[in-house]
């Protein structure tokens, strides 16, 4: 599998991702994993949200940006959303926000939205498994380390500056 | 008057249009001026850096800094004018949140400077010659400020007390803002100096949008002839106002054309494309993917039209190389 | 204690459980323990082996009084099992109970986690970004909202008016509405029942005439809701009442006005008799018809095409029962709770053309069987057919519209032993020879089994194998003038021409055609095949996800008349435990919008499904009706200006919970 | 609207009736057909059961060059396939190289190394299809001279139009060809056999099997009074038509009922003259069901 060494070379690096699920479908296909002891990858890391529509692009981007390699987000299927429609409004941000991180640079595979109903344990663990393989295979985005990175440019200046003012006041 | 509070205005990556925001105050500027000294203004007044350098740190009540960073001069003069006030304010909405500069987030250094110094119709550069940051010219060096990798706003190079929205602010919001600095009770730190509500509270078209707007296709303003009188979602036109912070009592709505959001988000909001983008997206009328992006295909630049004046303030802050 | 609202420094108690060794034998408490005890605000950290225990409860309640606690955050099970449990140990400690936060790390961790380390790893994000969390908690008020003590049943057939007859005899005011001139469903029908073979009349007249004269039920028949509004304890429903055209109180169902008709005979095809015999334009659906009263159908009677009918009827009609005149009425009524006993409607086996239904006029559907063997029937239950003839063989074809990926995937579960009650009845009334040709006989029930003994018994045959197809045409002279049957036989593995003169379709149980609107219009969601869905499939088969609507019956999915009366009982019993409770509590997640931050731009209005949004048009500013909100926080996501906030789900709730799990992540940037 | 159009092997031989009538009739509506270029065996017969790979593989080349006759910017134009086993064989392909990976590969490679490229964009369609979906039932019975009142019809499909894609019409209870015949002013025989097999290859090699096959369908026609079948397919017309006397010999039966394409039947109610659509040419004449009229009539 590529992923393997995509691991080495990012030494250690672990896939972190966040998964936005909701209440009353894929929240409670994810305990119904649990029950079943469907052992899955230990990458994604759950927030429980009432409704799928629930989810504000705000929360993807945020993630990003504070580290996650993948966001995930689990809703009940199309027709079965316990708000009647919550689902739907959050496939049309989802969809719109993709292609807007698409134009950022970020890969598709980074986000993703699946259908879980209460039902389909086994859905919670092939999805799990299946992002983390394709992020691994990614590798890390990283973004808390490239801004850093992006404001090295501006550390030169800043010493020189220092440093003139160092011999002002000498 | 030696006691008269020092002002300093300073521009790095703008238009200007800031600049003119100032003597926009017509008759008010003298008011301005008799309260103030205005001791830096390199648009209007022949100081130099020299004068700067040689105020005492902290000597500047406030400075008001307006355009985005992109070149090491700029990060300079801001550190330079840092030191020297008491107050910084970000001013228009290129040092705010990146402004229209910003938009330059969506591509490489080198993308810029490859098509503007040699591939641009317009350019004739066969030697490939670029800038330099330095070079010898009859024994003396001439230095250029270096072209950085991407646009900042003015809080990402550094730390700023209080900002001033818009493209260009409006002269009554300034004026506003100076008299509360002398009044000396001063807002928290961050503060926009602004109202904190949506600019669709003061849009004279509010009540002509509709309770449900199911989108079946979107236009740029140049696609349709816009109804004067009509909200413009309601159109299917892509108008920030919704998502934009209010104050500049709708001019562009009132010239016609829809809100593009200089303003930047309210305060309660992290990253205004995302909302936009949310408010816009829950109403689509389609119901399975594919006629989503149907119709979310007619806004062809979401990065440009979501986040036109904030792209560098934004939670991704520019576009990535995301492959390895 | 001085109720705290959250404004002071967060003092964060941590507890993390063992499980036992469910949690335990994989993540490494102590660790976890030692782990949270780093953490910012955080006073204590313990690890206790059942947290859920009541020294593990009173724990919190100690510590909180000891250590002046404000915030608890407990790492255990998943929130859907124990959140309760731990807000009310919060509560308990003098607390508000919303100052807690639930991590879940046995079904979300140490139940799916393989290595333990990852497992303890995983564990440290979800603690911290719950510690993180719950520093933004507020204090918030349980809601609660009373309960009115009316019921709505919807649907009349054997669930419906199970359902209804329990809550009356409970003393409960119930509206049972009907959609058909009577009540009685299916079930009113058919002859016999299996497998004891009682005749569905006998037991189900005596409980339709106790709906209608029962004190406390209000029966309106030939009646549809058509809108619901409100939420649990508190709906308001507007129900459609078609006219008759004759009038309930003064018509005593004599009838006669149907002999005086100018119609001599019937011209039109009985619905209840699924048009083996005609009706007139003034009719009644049979007999037993409840309520008693005839009615008249526009669209055949003379008076309504031509109004130069001679209105015979009204004659007749020594009470002036008869009103052409009479117009459709819309009636409200409030409600707290409401049953859905909407039933279901059998397959159209138009739909397999090679059965020949609708083609071969000896084909028949297993309902048309019904009325036919039925003494009360079309032909008083003599067994003649579309072509005057007795049949000497019948063929009885299961699975017409079950178990086949050409039309539903699902099992009817009625459809075998009803085959197997038809083939006896079939047998008793004409003494033919009866072949029932089954893919597997399902007799799951009490004396459902013995009933096929029985069967096997009385020599019917059965041909194991799904029919091919159902001809006209004779291969052989014995086939002449038959229907020939070709079958796979899969116990002989031979292909089989059976000739007979009948063919009975055991039809299957579809969804009603209308179960889409009617979900919308409760507000209650359908599985993928289009029956109404439970809450739970084993703990919550009568709740729906929408409190104080409850199903019952096939609405849910095919079911025969016992399932259907158990489930009509327990729903009955659901809406009574919350009726006489008064009031239920409710999760105070609901979103509200903070007024100076709306500009009034409207985005959310039409988001929301339960219209809980409105606008006011002085303020021009938004509002949310915290009733009608159902707490999805979908409107919240949408609001451009954030000016909608969520109560339990609060943006800076969440943002913190996402900048707790990658803080780890976040710590090498400076930020921005 | 305008078509490309496959002949295959057996419209150039024993399905010669069967090409005049449709190249006749496609003229009178006119409706333009150009016949594919360069092909090829459809890669039915033997092939398919002996190779799939290569069978898909000849197909594909077939679709392949219908792709290439496409003009830029022009509508699509479907490929029109009369053979029964040229519709299938071309349609199976089409839904394999889709379907299966490995198919793709195979199937591709082959005619890239022939300098051919398959997308599979091209619709393969039945001349039932086209006439009774595309054409239009208005469209013919306006175009009608000579009404087939009084003749009884019995349509029969065989097996591959309908099976296993039932792409226009119901897999065990196709009605495509009975409604094009009723609009022409004829009945059709209600009967159960319509896609029941015609003995197929059997009665060339185990004629036994194939004949008894064959007869069941001619007896009931006839039983149920058709007094002629029409088909869709020239390996059904051929078995159906040219074996009845073998079958009366066989079987002590006396069957003798015309059968033709359907596209004759339109052709002669559309007042095609009978030359044109190889009337002439089939053994048991027309004439039994459909008394002749003078050319002159027919042009009227």
């Amino acid at each position: 599998m590529a992923s393997t060494g995509m691991k080495q070379e990012t030494n250690g690096w672990e896939p972190r991702i966040v998964a936005f699920f909701c209440n009353w479908c894929t929240y409670t296909a994810a305990d119904l994993a649990g029950v079943s002891r469907l052992r899955h990858a230990p990458n994604a890391r759950v927030i429980r949200v009432m409704c799928s529509g629930r989810l504000d692009p705000q929360f993807v981007l945020e993630a990003f940006a504070r580290g996650a390699d993948g966001v995930l987000v689990g809703g009940c299927h199309p027709g079965d959303c316990h708000y009647m429609e919550g689902n739907y409004k959050a496939l049309r941000r989802i969809r719109f926000l993709q292609r807007m991180m698409k134009d950022m640079g970020i890969h598709e595979d980074r986000f993703h939205l699946e259908w879980i109903s209460a039902s389909e344990g086994e859905k919670v663990k092939t999805t799990i498994n299946e992002m983390t393989e394709k992020v691994r295979a990614l590798g890390p985005l990283g973004l808390p380390e490239r801004f850093v990175k992006w404001d090295e440019e501006m550390d030169e200046l800043e010493h020189t500056i220092a440093a003139q003012e160092e011999a002002l006041h000498a | 008057m030696p006691d008269k509070p020092k002002v300093a205005f300073y521009w790095c990556a703008s238009c200007g249009g800031c600049e003119e925001s100032i003597v926009d105050l017509a008759e008010d500027i003298l008011g301005v001026l008799n309260a103030v000294d205005i001791v830096f203004w390199p648009v209007a007044m022949d100081f130099k850096k020299t004068d700067v350098d040689a105020i005492a740190d902290g000597g500047i009540l406030v400075s008001m800094i307006n355009g985005a960073v992109r070149t090491s001069e700029q990060e300079e003069m801001a550190r330079l004018l840092r030191r020297k006030s008491k107050l910084v304010i970000a001013y228009g909405a290129c040092a705010h949140t990146g402004g229209i500069p910003g938009l330059a987030n969506q591509f490489e250094r080198e993308q810029i400077l490859r098509y503007v110094y040699e591939d641009s119709p317009s350019t004739v550069n066969p030697g490939h010659t670029r800038p330099q940051t330095a070079s010898a010219e009859d024994g003396r060096t001439v230095t250029l400020p270096e072209f950085r990798s991407m646009v900042r706003t003015l809080d990402q190079v550094i730390s700023v007390d209080y900002y001033l929205p818009g493209c260009p602010p409006v002269p009554r919001m300034l004026k506003a803002a100076i008299g509360t600095l002398l009044s000396g009770v001063l807002p928290p730190k961050g503060t926009v100096l602004g109202p904190d509500t949506a600019m669709c509270e003061e849009c004279p078209r509010k009540e002509t949008k509709p309770a449900d707007l199911a989108y079946t296709a979107f236009h740029r303003p140049h696609e349709i002839l816009m109804d004067p009188e009509k909200c413009f979602l309601a159109q299917g036109v892509v108008c920030m106002g919704p998502a934009t912070r209010g104050g500049c009592g709708a001019q562009c709505i009132t010239g016609n054309m829809p809100c593009g959001g200089c303003f930047g988000p309210t305060s309660n909001v992290r990253d205004q494309g995302a909302k936009i983008l949310s408010a816009i997206a829950s109403s689509v009328s389609a119901k399975e993917s594919d006629g989503i992006d149907a119709i979310l295909a007619s806004i062809p630049d979401p990065v440009g039209t979501f986040y036109r004046y904030g792209l560098p303030g934004s939670l991704l802050r520019r576009k990535i190389e995301d492959h390895h | 204690m001085p109720e705290n609202n959250g404004h002071d420094a967060p003092r964060v108690g941590f507890y993390v459980c063992h499980c036992g060794h469910n949690i335990a034998g994989t993540v490494d408490v102590a660790e976890v323990a030692r782990f949270a005890g780093t953490l910012p605000n955080v006073v204590v950290s313990r690890d206790y082996k059942y947290m859920c225990s009541d020294p593990g409860q009173e724990l919190i309640v100690t510590d909180i009084k000891e250590h002046r606690l404000n915030r608890i955050v407990v790492a255990s099970c998943s929130p859907l099992l124990h959140e309760h449990t731990f807000r009310n140990a919060t509560q308990k400690g003098g607390l508000n109970p919303y100052f807690f936060q639930m991590v879940n790390i046995r079904e979300d961790v140490s139940w799916v986690c393989a290595d333990g380390k990852a497992a303890t790893a995983k564990t440290f994000d979800l603690v911290r970004a719950a510690v993180r969390r719950v520093a933004h908690h507020h204090s918030l008020a349980t809601k609660h909202v009373s309960i009115h003590p009316d019921v709505l049943v919807v649907g009349a057939g054997i669930s419906g008016i199970h359902a209804a007859l329990t809550l009356a005899n409970a003393g409960k005011k119930v509206t049972l509405v009907e959609r058909e001139p009577t009540i009685g469903g299916h079930m009113a029908m058919f002859d016999k029942t299996f497998p004891t073979l009682d005749c569905a009349a006998c037991i189900l007249t005596p409980k339709m005439s106790a709906v209608k004269n029962h004190p406390n039920i209000t029966l309106w028949s030939y009646s549809e809701v058509t809108e619901v509004s409100g939420f649990v304890g508190n709906y308001s429903v507007k129900v459609k009442r078609k006219p008759r055209f004759v009038s309930e109180e003064l018509c005593v169902g004599c009838m006669e006005c149907i002999d005086a008709c100018v119609y001599k005979e019937g011209k039109t095809p009985d619905e209840f008799n699924q048009g083996l015999s005609k009706r007139k334009p003034v009719y009644i659906p049979f007999p037993q018809a409840t309520p008693q009263v005839v009615l008249i159908d526009p669209d055949t009677c003379i008076e309504f095409k031509s109004g130069r009918c001679k209105k015979t009827c009204v004659e007749k009609c020594d009470r002036n029962a008869i009103d052409f005149k009479q117009k459709e009425e819309i009636k409200e009524i409030k409600v707290g709770t409401i049953i859905l006993a909407t039933g279901f409607k059998t397959f159209d086996a138009k739909r397999i053309p090679y059965y020949g239904y609708g083609k071969y006029p000896n084909v028949y559907s297993s309902i048309e069987v019904e009325r036919l063997v039925n003494a009360s029937g079309p032909t008083g239950g003599d067994l003649v057919l579309r072509d005057g003839r007795h049949p000497k063989t019948v063929g009885i074809i299961h699975c017409v519209g079950s178990r086949d990926r050409n039309t539903n995937r699902w099992c009817s579960r009625t459809c075998c032993m009803y085959s197997l009650k038809l083939a006896h009845l079939l047998k008793e009334h004409s003494d033919a020879e009866v072949y029932n040709f089954y893919i597997d006989i399902r007799a799951a029930g009490k004396a459902y089994e013995e009933f096929y003994d029985k069967l096997l018994e009385e020599n019917i045959h059965f041909v194991r194998g799904r029919v091919a197809e159902v001809t006209d045409w004779a291969a052989r002279p014995e086939e002449e003038g038959k229907l020939v049957i070709r079958v796979e036989d899969t116990l002989i593995g031979v292909v089989r021409r059976v000739p007979v003169d009948m063919v009975v379709l055991a039809v299957g149980m579809e969804p009603q055609a209308d179960s889409q609107d009617v979900r919308r219009m409760f507000n209650i969601s359908c599985s993928t095949e289009g029956f109404f869905l439970e809450r739970h499939p084993k703990l919550a088969p009568v709740d729906t996800f929408t409190d104080g609507i409850y199903i019952a019956g096939a609405c849910q999915g095919p079911k025969d008349i016992p399932d259907s009366v158990a489930q009509a009982g327990a729903a009955a019993a659901q809406a009574l435990s919350l009726i006489d409770a008064g009031e239920i509590e409710l999760e105070p997640n609901t979103a509200y919008v903070v007024e100076k931050d709306c500009s009034g731009c409207k985005s959310c209005l039409a988001i929301c499904p339960y219209t809980a949004i409105t606008r006011d048009e002085v303020k021009q500013k938004a509002f949310i009706n915290e009733a009608l909100c159902k707490g999805c926080g979908t409107c919240v996501a949408t609001c451009p200006s954030g000016a909608i906030r969520q109560n339990l789900f609060e943006d800076e709730q969440i943002f913190s919970e996402i900048d707790g799990l990658l803080q780890d992540r976040e710590s090498v940037s400076t930020g921005g | 609207m305008s078509y490309l159009y496959f002949p295959g092997c057996s419209l150039r031989s024993t399905g010669r009736p069967y090409e005049e009538s449709i190249l006749a009739v496609f003229k009178k509506l006119d409706i333009p057909l150009k016949e594919l270029e360069d092909w090829n065996c459809c890669g039915a017969t033997a092939y398919v059961s002996i190779d799939e790979n290569s069978a898909f593989t000849l197909a594909a080349r077939n679709l392949a060059i219908a792709e290439r006759m496409q003009t830029e910017g022009k509508p699509a134009q479907d490929l029109m396939a009369p053979c029964s086993a040229c519709y299938l064989v071309l349609e199976k392909t089409q839904h394999y190289v889709k379907a299966d990976e490995g198919v793709r590969k195979e199937v591709g490679d082959a005619l890239h190394r022939g300098g051919f490229d398959y997308k599979g964009t091209t619709r393969v369609r039945h001349p039932l299809d086209v006439l009774v979906n595309d054409i239009g039932l208005d469209r013919i019975a306006k175009a009608v001279v000579r009404p087939m009142k009084g003749i009884n019809v019995a349509c029969y499909y065989g097996c591959q139009v309908v099976r296993p894609f039932e792409t226009f019409d119901h897999a065990a209870y196709p009605t495509t060809m009975d409604r094009l015949v009723t609009a022409l002013g004829a009945k059709t025989v209600d009967w159960p056999l319509k896609t029941r097999c015609c003995g197929g290859s059997l009665t060339g090699t185990i004629q036994e099997a194939g004949l008894r096959l064959n007869r069941v369908l001619l007896k009931e026609a006839t039983k149920r009074g058709a007094d002629i079948i029409l088909t869709c397919c020239p390996l059904c017309q051929h078995n159906l038509e040219c074996y009845q006397k073998r079958i009366n010999r066989r079987f002590g039966e006396s069957l003798n009922i015309p059968v033709a394409y359907f596209t004759q039947f339109v052709g002669l109610a559309l007042g095609i003259p009978p030359r044109e659509l190889g009337i002439q040419r089939m053994f048991v004449p027309l004439k039994l069901a459909i008394p002749p009229v003078k050319e002159e009539h027919a042009h009227a």
